[in-house]
This record gives structure tokens, C-alpha cells and sequence, in this order.
């Protein structure tokens, strides 16, 4: 095991993996902007270092800082999080460059995987279901309108080098395609500098499902089960929960073997997610892999009993997985809630700020990931990520009324800070989600139906 | 903030903003524990210690600035006393090269935009410049020693501003 | 914000936020905790501390004292006015027996020790009897209404203790 | 299920309770005295009843002010928590004469159990196993001299009606006895108004390990598995754990099997505790039957995911218990610290008042109980505890890990204010306690050791 780790990153995710490296005997290491001088994760660390001011391109994602911050404490590995840094393959090739470890995969994988278009054509070699649509980005609009028309309208067409739901164009005839073509190209080209390309079918009223890889340096390449990020507004996870609920069966195993194949094919190692679009016909799409930790990584942990983080320390310090495909039982049903500093009435704009009060929720089954304390100055730099509210039960219904009641006693309160805890409770309680026939429409219907109807406080009681 | 343009209007709306805090501090009779004041982007706070006099000067706002000080927290500065600080973290180099003289030394008079030191980070060498004038009276880092962002480096008497 | 006639707006808005947060504030006759103001994008809050005079006396302490009140929490009591309570939880009687004269009325005297109700509590006739001297004002609970302890049940005027 | 139940208890248990109701959709009053008008279970509570002044025996001892708040309110049933009211066969009586169910086992089987001398009567006749002395209360010195003798020195004395460690005298040599004796009888009707005294072997170093059981109406007794509360200061428990490390092969099944029997026999209903001592030679002896939720119930709940709490609401209210024996699986190991407001410096001394800082633990697998929060002003006239901090991890050695940066992490302050945490991380890291080579002597033995050495801060990672 390393004997200092450095932690490239900070909020929730910076304190999450400092808790596992502290309960694995190994010294901590923090780096923060001028920013977050009163973090949590600063004081919670054997050391800090500053690392520049608030702008994250000067900070967080200041790739030479970082690395000197590592020298000058001598930290034996970084721990990227998830976000900044953790899918930059150049990152973890100076890391490796520097004789420090990057905890996460080769920076080849992170390289290829990172593409859209060399992903998809690698999963595709290695088996695993597509979307009607072209592999490769496509060269003109001719040929694009040619895979649209095979695909079948609706299409989407996505950036190749995108994410986090910018970059993206859902065409719906034939008619409208040149004109969104041309539009998503321009806007990639301004977004991500790479104006490339691709189209595929576009299932408006799919599920979001994903399957979390595990893979050591001695040829062990493990599934733990899948989650599931249906509940998204514009394309930004809510809330998410494992098992998925109401797969017909049979279907998660389906999905997990194929996954698995993914991360061998690619050479995957850490800890990884295979990202799929569900049909309403129970068919099942690859979309992409998180080469990360991902933030809903903690639903995984409350069914299957496992510390993915302490996983991911163990294998980069070159240890065997600590556990075989067939240890891995999931028990029960886990639902995480993400409760953003921000104001659902006001199109959830970031609403940070001093966090006069803060109370947590606790009792039975209860887990509470965050960075916030009553006193905390939330900034408004960066993510509006405040906190991580998670349930288990023993069902989904169960773990249904255990979040309402834990959003319920959640108490977050100071000058202009809002938080969406009051419209997770409105998803919690929504008869789609109670009833797991949602899709990933939910939200926006959600807003559509509450737009010009009076606001209705919720009854302190499970109804 | 993009461009110069954009820039002074915010600064144009801060000074507006904090002359209303204090106007407002001054006109309410009850010392009041916390005024919060947001426009657009900019935003303003003061907050008062609880238990604290109403004395309080009405136009004298308590601290509590939008944003941290770009230093590193360290106790009690000498009101008199400015620093220059290390614009990167890294490697502190005070001289050219090895051998050579240092950049400068204590007494001498800096200029702000004066390169001081060197920060060597990844093989980078990145100039050190004196973000303000001064004359300079300590030097608080050896040479080859690691430095944060914002670390101080140089403690310098104020002199006229350049 | 992207031009001049859009910062001058903003600066216009906020001017007149902060006289209406002065003006609302001195008009209040009860003194407010906290002022919130919105308009748009501009926003104004000023909070007082709990407990603080509103007159501000500089000595006035603002701390919550020690134990909390004896009696349960209700709007601002009225200082000059006082009251008996309930010293059981349970069913309140104002007179002896069903059909007779309640033991005091508005307007009477009270002595301390007098009784002046009843408490059933699981079929035990509990004496209600008055902490202090005082000359009834009003009854604030009816006969066979439930009652906590601690509970107002009269108020009265003080008058010079028996 | 219930529509509205009160909670005759206050601090963490009431909270507890309230936060089962909620998830079952049951409305809860709370009732308070005067100093905890501003507790958390009252600003909680769907309602709340002020009952009476500081002095627990004219508030939360007081059972008309209860009944009558249960009345008032139309509460159908009283959860008393434990403590207080919990094992007081006259107050169950008392909501069975006013048709309110007592959310506990019957008023007789409180009564038996309650009685040292018929349980022991009781559970030797169902085949508990019990240590040599005295079934029935003593008549005479030479009666109990006889018995002494023929148990083996050392023995105990105990008061028939005692409870809590106190009321009781060890014996080590025959000489000693009759003084003992004359001493423990007085000292025992001083406490308890009632003299009868019992005598038995003494087990210097024993562990104390205890199963929990759960009967329903309907002819269904089963248990849950075992918990070793064996670090004890003077009688009280600091930490309790799940399972008890190192037993013999198939002790605890045992333990299990005798539990119910006993359960049995005395027609149990509901949640109960069987104590056992256990010898270092692998032999158990019956000590005594809780007939409440104990305070370290969440050790059982971490490691076979059933609520306790919600089981007690369910089966109380006529229903069947929800698992049978055969569901019952114990997963990983638990550990649970009650964090007291007492100064260890001064000899645990009480230390509470208005908490200014409160930060309770985080992240994985960590579980709070808690009424306390940042500005909250403990009251010195009840219990010094503050909060249970519950960890659980696949391995035990994993959760002493989890367990010591969970504590590390635990932040409480205020003017006056001291707490447990430091020692109770000092009983994680002791090493006869990391061994489970403890007993429990274990506390006694810390504070010997102590005594004249100088403090040492703790390092805040790992050895």
C-alpha cells in the first residue's frame, strides 16, 4: 500500500477518498485553491498545499502545481476524483513521467476510452450492443444524412470528443437534419475544439443504466452490479440507485458480462463504468466509459458491502482485488440523492454561499457523503455539489420511504443558499419513480406539470 | 469577466455596493448582525461580532471580502508589512542561475512587474514578479526551497507606488 | 451583465433596494430579525441578532439565558401581565363539580395557593392551584379542554402579593 | 400499523423511534419536560406535549402526564424507548387499562423478567444454563455463607431488584462473606426498597455477550444473532460489537438456541435481550433478560440489515414478525461507541452544556445516532449520552479501522463541554482489545495504566 497518496481534487469526492486512505494507514495530502482555504478535506488532511487561485484551470486542473504539490510532500500516488483531472490522459502520463502513481487506468486506456469514436469502435469489436449509427465520425453531411437515414429518426448527433450533455443535437425528421448537423458541428468545434461528429438512434424515453468495472494488474476483471441514473435533468444524474429496479430477467447479468468484456478488451484497469442506454423493449445500447470513480459510486458500495475507493488504493498499489467475481452479492436496494446548492424555482441556479445551518441526516441505514459544515462558505467557483444523501433497505419501497424521511430532516439553511433537497423529495415521491416507470423524461415532465400550478408543501409524513 | 470593459463595470458596481452597505449600516438605527448585498455577480457581505458594540463607526464596513485573500492564512500580519508572494507552486530559484547573484537582495527597491525569483515546476521556469513596489526588508524562503501558491517569499516596506 | 445601460439599471436597482431596506426597517414597530429583499437579480438581507432591544442599547446582553422558560414557547408575552399554569397535563375543570360556579371568574382576586381549576389526569382530580397573587384578566383554556404542563391557562394583572 | 404513536423517552432513542415511524407512515407525538423544549425529537415530532418540569419522575417517569398526553393527542400506542418507563410492568399495565398498546412485551412477562429471582427460577427451568449460588433470595447468613461455599469464591452478591451495576458486592474469600452480605442487603433496600439478595460464582474475567430476540403473536420467537458488550466501566457499556469475535465454533448458535427457549418459556413478545456471561473457558451463563430495545441495537441492525425498531411497530400492532429464523443472516462485523458528554480526565464526571461545534462522522459505512447538533444545550439532568456512532466493515479489523477515523473525525465543543471520543479511540487501538483478548476488565485495566503515565496524543492516521 502507498505511503502518502495526493488528492487532485476537492468538495465531497476530496474527503470521501481521504476517509478510505486514512482507515488504510496511509498519509494524506491535500491540494486546494485560494478558494477553499477553509475546506473541509484541508483540515481533515496531514497536509495541504496551495495550489493556485480560485479558477479551476489555475488550480484544480494545474496539472505542473499538482505534480510539484506531490514532490515537495513526497506522495506516492495522486488520486484524481472525479471531474478536473481524472479522465485527462495526459495527466496520468506526467504522473507516470514523475514516478508517481495515477490512480487510475493506463493513460492509453483513459486515451482511447475518452474518444467517443475509438471507444465505440473498440466495443463494438469486443461485442457489445450499439445503437444503430455510424462508428466512425463522418466526413460529410451527405454521409451523415445516410447513417441518419439508416438509423431511423430520431437521431442524435454527439461530439466525438463531448460530455456532460454538451455538444449533442436530437433531429426528429429527415427534414431538420442538414441544419442540425452543421449547427452541432459548429458547436462542438466551440466547446471541445474538435468539430467531429456522429450519429446514432436517438431513444427518447430510454433508461440510463450502468455497470461499475473492476480490474487488477493480475488479468482479474470483476463486475459489481449495475446502477441506475434514469432521474437526469438535462443530462446532469439527480439521483441514482441500485439494483435497477424492474429489469426483466436475467438482464443485469446480460449487461455486467458484456462489460466486463468491454474492460478486458480495452485493457481496463481500476475501477471503471460502463455507461448503457436501456430501450423500453428491454434492448440494451453501449454510451460510453467513466474511467473514474463516479459521484453515484456509493449506491454500489451500500448493496454490495465493498469500499471502492479503498478498492481502487489497493489495486493501483499493485494488490489483487480483494474480492472474485462470485463474492460479490448484492443485497437490498440503495438510493443515493444529490442535494445541489441550488434553486429548483429559479431553473436550479447555483445558490451558494455561508451555511449557517447544517444538519445532517442520520439514524438507521443512513450515510451522508459531504464537505459541508454549519459555518461553511460554499464558493461559487465551482460544482454546486453539496452533499451526498444515501439510503439502504432491505426493498426499494423501503429505501423509497427512508429517503423521503432523511431529505425530510436534512436542514441546510443561510443567506441565499437554496438546495434541491424539496424537489428530490417531489422525484422521491413522484408515482413514476415509486412505481420505477420512469424514464429519463422524468424531470422535465416533472417541471412541465409544476409549471402554473401553485406550490404545494409537502406533508412532514410519509403519505 | 472577459475584457477591460466588462472588468470596470463590475469594479463600478462593487464600489456602488459597498457605498451602499455602509450607507445602509449607518442609516438603520439597531446595529444590525450581517448585511448581505448581491448584484448580478458581485455580492457583498459584512457581518459584525456578536456582542459587538454598535460603536461600530457606520462607515467603517467589518471584514468579510467577496472572495479569500490570496494568501495563505498565517497569523497576525504587521498592518505596515506587504509581501510578495510565489505565483506558483514549485521550486524557489532566487538567482539566475547557480553562482549567480540573486535577483535581489534586502534593501533593495523593487518595482512591481520586476522579476525577483525564479519557480521551477515540472521543468518549467517561471518568472517571479513583484506584483507591487516596495523596498524589500526580509527574505522569508532559501533558495531551492518549495513554495505554494501564495506563499510568502519577500517582506518589503511600502514605498510611492510605481 | 454585458453593457452600460444594463450595469446603470442594476445600480438604479440597487439604490432603491437599500433605501426601501432602511425605510422598511424604521417603520417596523416590532423590531424584525432579519430583512430579505429581492428584486431580480439584487438581493438585500439584513439580520439582527435574537433578542437584541430594539432600541439597541449598547449594554442590552443578547444571550439566551441559561434553562429554558418554564413555560412553553408562544408569541411575545405582553412583560407586564402574568399568568397560571397548568401544573399537570391533562383535563382542565374551572369549577368543582358539573352545573356549579367556576372557582374564580375575570375580575376576581386569586391569593397564591388558591385553587383555581382542576386537572383530571388519569381519573385523579388534580388541584390547580395559583403559583402567585394576581387579579384574573382572562380565562385562556375552556372547561374540559386538554392542557399540557406548563400550559397558560389564566392571566392576570399583578397586584401587590399576598 | 399504527396511525399515531407516542414516544414516552427523550435524546437519541426518541429520535430513534420517530425516525421508524416516519418511514412506516406513522404520525409521532413526542412528549417532553421542560428542559428539552428545544430538543430534536420536538421540532421533529409530527406533535409534542410538554408533561412536566426537569425531574424525569415528574416528566418522563410520570405516567399519568403520559397517558394523558397519549389521550390528547389520540396516540394508539406508547413506544417508552429504554430507560424510564421501559421495564415498568405497571405502565404497560396502565396503557392496557386505556386501550393503548405498549409497544413492549406483556405487563406480566415485563414483571417475571424484571425480578432477578423468578427469571433465574424461570430460565433454569428452560434449560439456560446458570452459574452456581442461589435460585431463590437468600434467608439468613448461614443459608447464604452455605451457598457461597459450595459455588466457589469468589462470589457476587446481587440485590434481586437491582440493575445497573449497582446494588451489588464481590466476595473474594470466606471470611469477607458475612460482612458482604449485611452490607449488599442494606445498600440493596436503600436503592431499591426491597433487601432480597441472591448470591453466585463470580467471573473475574468474563465477557459479557448477549442475543437478541424477536416474538410475534403468532407463535413465532426467533433471534438475531449475538453482541459482545464487553467494554464495561463500572457496568456501563462503552462499545458493543457484532458478531463477538473469536467464539468457539458454534457458540453463538447456541447461545441462540437457549435465547429462544427462554423466550419461550416466559411467552415473550416483541424485542428482548438474553445477557450472558461468558466464561474464558467457553462456558455461558444466564445473567438476565432486557425486555426493551437496547441502547446498542444498531450493531445487530448493520449486520442483518433489519430495522429493529420498525420490527418492534410491526409486531406490536399485530402483525408478523417480517423474517424468520432461516432469513436471519449476520454480514460482517459492527461496531457501535456511545459518545458521552463525561470528562475521562475526571473520572467520566458529566459534562455537558451548549455545544457549539458539532460535526458529526461521515462516508462509508457510517452510521450517527444522534440528538445533538450545533447549538444544542445538553441538559445535565438525564443521561450523558450524546450519540452512538455505529461503523460496520466486512472484517472486524477493517471496522476498528473505519471505527478510529470515524471517531477521529467526530467533532463536538462548547464551554465545558467534553466527551468520550479520545478514550473510546483509545479502546479501539488498546491491543488486548484489537486482539479480542479483552474482558471485561478492560476499562479498569486502560485506566491503571494511565494513571501517572503522561497523555499522549493520539496520531490522527492509522499505525
Amino acid at each position: 500500500m502507498f505511503g502518502k497518496v495526493l488528492i487532485a481534487n476537492r468538495g465531497e469526492i476530496a474527503l470521501r477518498v481521504a476517509r478510505a486512505c486514512r482507515e488504510l494507514g496511509v498519509a494524506v495530502v491535500a491540494v486546494y485553491s485560494t478558494e477553499d482555504q477553509d475546506s473541509a478535506v484541508v483540515s481533515y488532511a496531514d497536509e495541504a498545499v496551495q495550489i493556485g487561485p480560485a479558477a479551476a484551470k489555475q488550480s484544480y486542473l494545474n496539472i505542473p502545481a499538482i505534480i510539484e504539490a506531490a514532490r515537495m510532500t513526497g506522495a506516492d500516488a495522486i488520486h484524481p476524483g472525479y471531474g478536473f483531472l481524472s479522465e485527462v490522459a495526459d495527466f496520468a502520463e506526467v504522473c507516470r513521467d514523475n514516478d508517481i502513481t495515477f490512480i487510475g487506468p493506463p493513460a492509453e486506456v483513459i486515451a482511447t476510452l475518452g474518444d467517443k469514436t475509438t471507444a465505440r469502435q473498440l466495443m463494438a469489436g469486443a461485442g457489445l450492443p450499439m445503437l444503430p449509427g455510424s462508428l466512425e465520425p463522418l466526413n460529410s453531411v451527405e454521409e451523415a444524412q445516410q447513417v441518419a437515414d439508416d438509423a431511423g429518426y430520431p437521431v442524435i448527433i454527439k461530439a466525438a470528443t463531448g460530455g456532460g450533455g454538451r455538444g449533442m443535437g436530437v433531429v426528429y425528421e429527415r427534414a431538420a437534419f442538414a441544419d442540425a448537423y452543421a449547427k452541432t458541428r459548429a458547436g462542438a468545434q466551440a466547446l471541445f475544439g474538435d468539430s467531429r461528429v456522429y450519429v446514432e438512434r436517438y431513444l427518447p424515453a430510454g433508461r440510463h443504466v450502468e455497470i461499475q468495472v473492476f480490474a487488477d494488474d493480475f488479468g482479474n476483471t470483476i463486475h459489481l452490479g449495475e446502477r441506475d441514473c434514469t432521474v437526469q435533468r438535462r443530462h446532469q444524474k439527480l439521483l441514482e440507485e441500485s439494483p435497477a429496479p424492474r429489469l426483466p430477467d436475467g438482464l443485469a447479468e446480460r449487461m455486467g458480462d458484456v462489460a466486463v468484456n468491454g474492460a478486458i478488451a480495452a485493457g481496463y484497469r481500476g475501477a471503471g463504468t460502463f455507461e448503457f442506454l436501456l430501450a423500453p423493449d428491454g434492448q440494451f445500447y453501449f454510451m460510453e466509459v467513466n474511467t473514474r470513480i463516479q459521484v453515484e459510486h456509493p449506491v454500489t458500495e451500500m448493496v454490495t458491502g465493498i469500499d471502492l475507493v479503498a478498492e481502487q488504493l489497493r489495486v493501483a498499489s499493485g494488490e489483487r482485488l480483494s474480492i472474485r467475481q462470485q463474492d460479490v452479492v448484492s443485497t437490498g436496494a440503495a438510493i443515493e440523492c444529490r442535494i445541489n446548492a441550488e434553486d429548483p424555482e429559479r431553473d436550479f441556479a447555483p445558490a451558494p454561499g455561508l451555511i449557517e445551518e447544517f444538519v445532517p441526516s442520520g439514524g438507521p441505514f443512513v450515510r451522508v457523503d459531504t464537505h459541508g459544515f454549519a459555518g461553511y462558505r460554499m464558493p461559487a467557483s465551482y460544482d454546486s455539489l453539496l452533499a451526498k444523501l444515501v439510503v439502504w433497505a432491505p426493498t426499494r419501497e423501503q429505501a423509497r420511504h427512508r429517503m423521503d424521511r432523511a431529505l425530510a430532516e436534512f436542514r441546510i439553511s443561510g443567506p441565499g443558499v437554496h438546495t434541491t433537497i424539496g424537489f428530490l423529495r417531489e422525484t422521491i415521491r413522484h408515482p413514476a419513480f415509486a412505481a420505477a416507470e420512469h424514464s429519463t423524461a422524468i424531470v422535465e415532465q416533472m417541471l412541465d406539470a409544476r409549471a402554473g400550478q401553485p406550490e404545494v408543501d409537502l406533508p412532514s409524513a410519509v403519505a | 469577466m472577459t475584457d477591460d470593459k466588462e472588468a470596470a463595470q463590475l469594479n463600478e458596481l462593487l464600489d456602488h455596493a459597498f457605498r451602499n452597505t455602509a450607507q445602509l449600516a449607518a442609516d438603520l438605527a439597531d446595529h444590525p448582525k450581517a448585511v448581505h448585498v448581491r448584484a448580478g455577480d458581485v455580492s457583498v457581505e459584512v457581518a459584525w461580532q456578536a456582542g459587538q458594540a454598535p460603536q461600530a463607526a457606520p462607515t467603517a464596513p467589518t471584514e468579510a471580502p467577496a472572495a479569500p485573500p490570496p494568501t495563505k492564512q498565517e497569523p497576525a500580519d504587521d498592518p505596515g508589512v506587504r509581501y510578495l508572494t510565489a505565483p506558483a507552486v514549485g521550486v524557489l530559484y532566487l538567482a539566475p542561475e547557480p553562482g549567480a547573484a540573486p535577483f535581489v537582495g534586502v534593501g533593495d527597491t523593487v518595482t512591481a512587474g520586476q522579476q525577483v525569483a525564479i519557480i521551477e515546476a515540472m521543468k518549467l521556469m517561471i518568472p517571479f514578479e513583484a506584483e507591487h513596489a516596495g523596498r524589500i526588508t526580509k527574505v522569508l524562503k532559501g533558495n531551492g526551497e518549495a513554495v505554494e501558491f501564495g506563499e510568502k517569499v519577500f517582506s518589503c516596506d511600502e514605498i510611492d507606488a510605481a
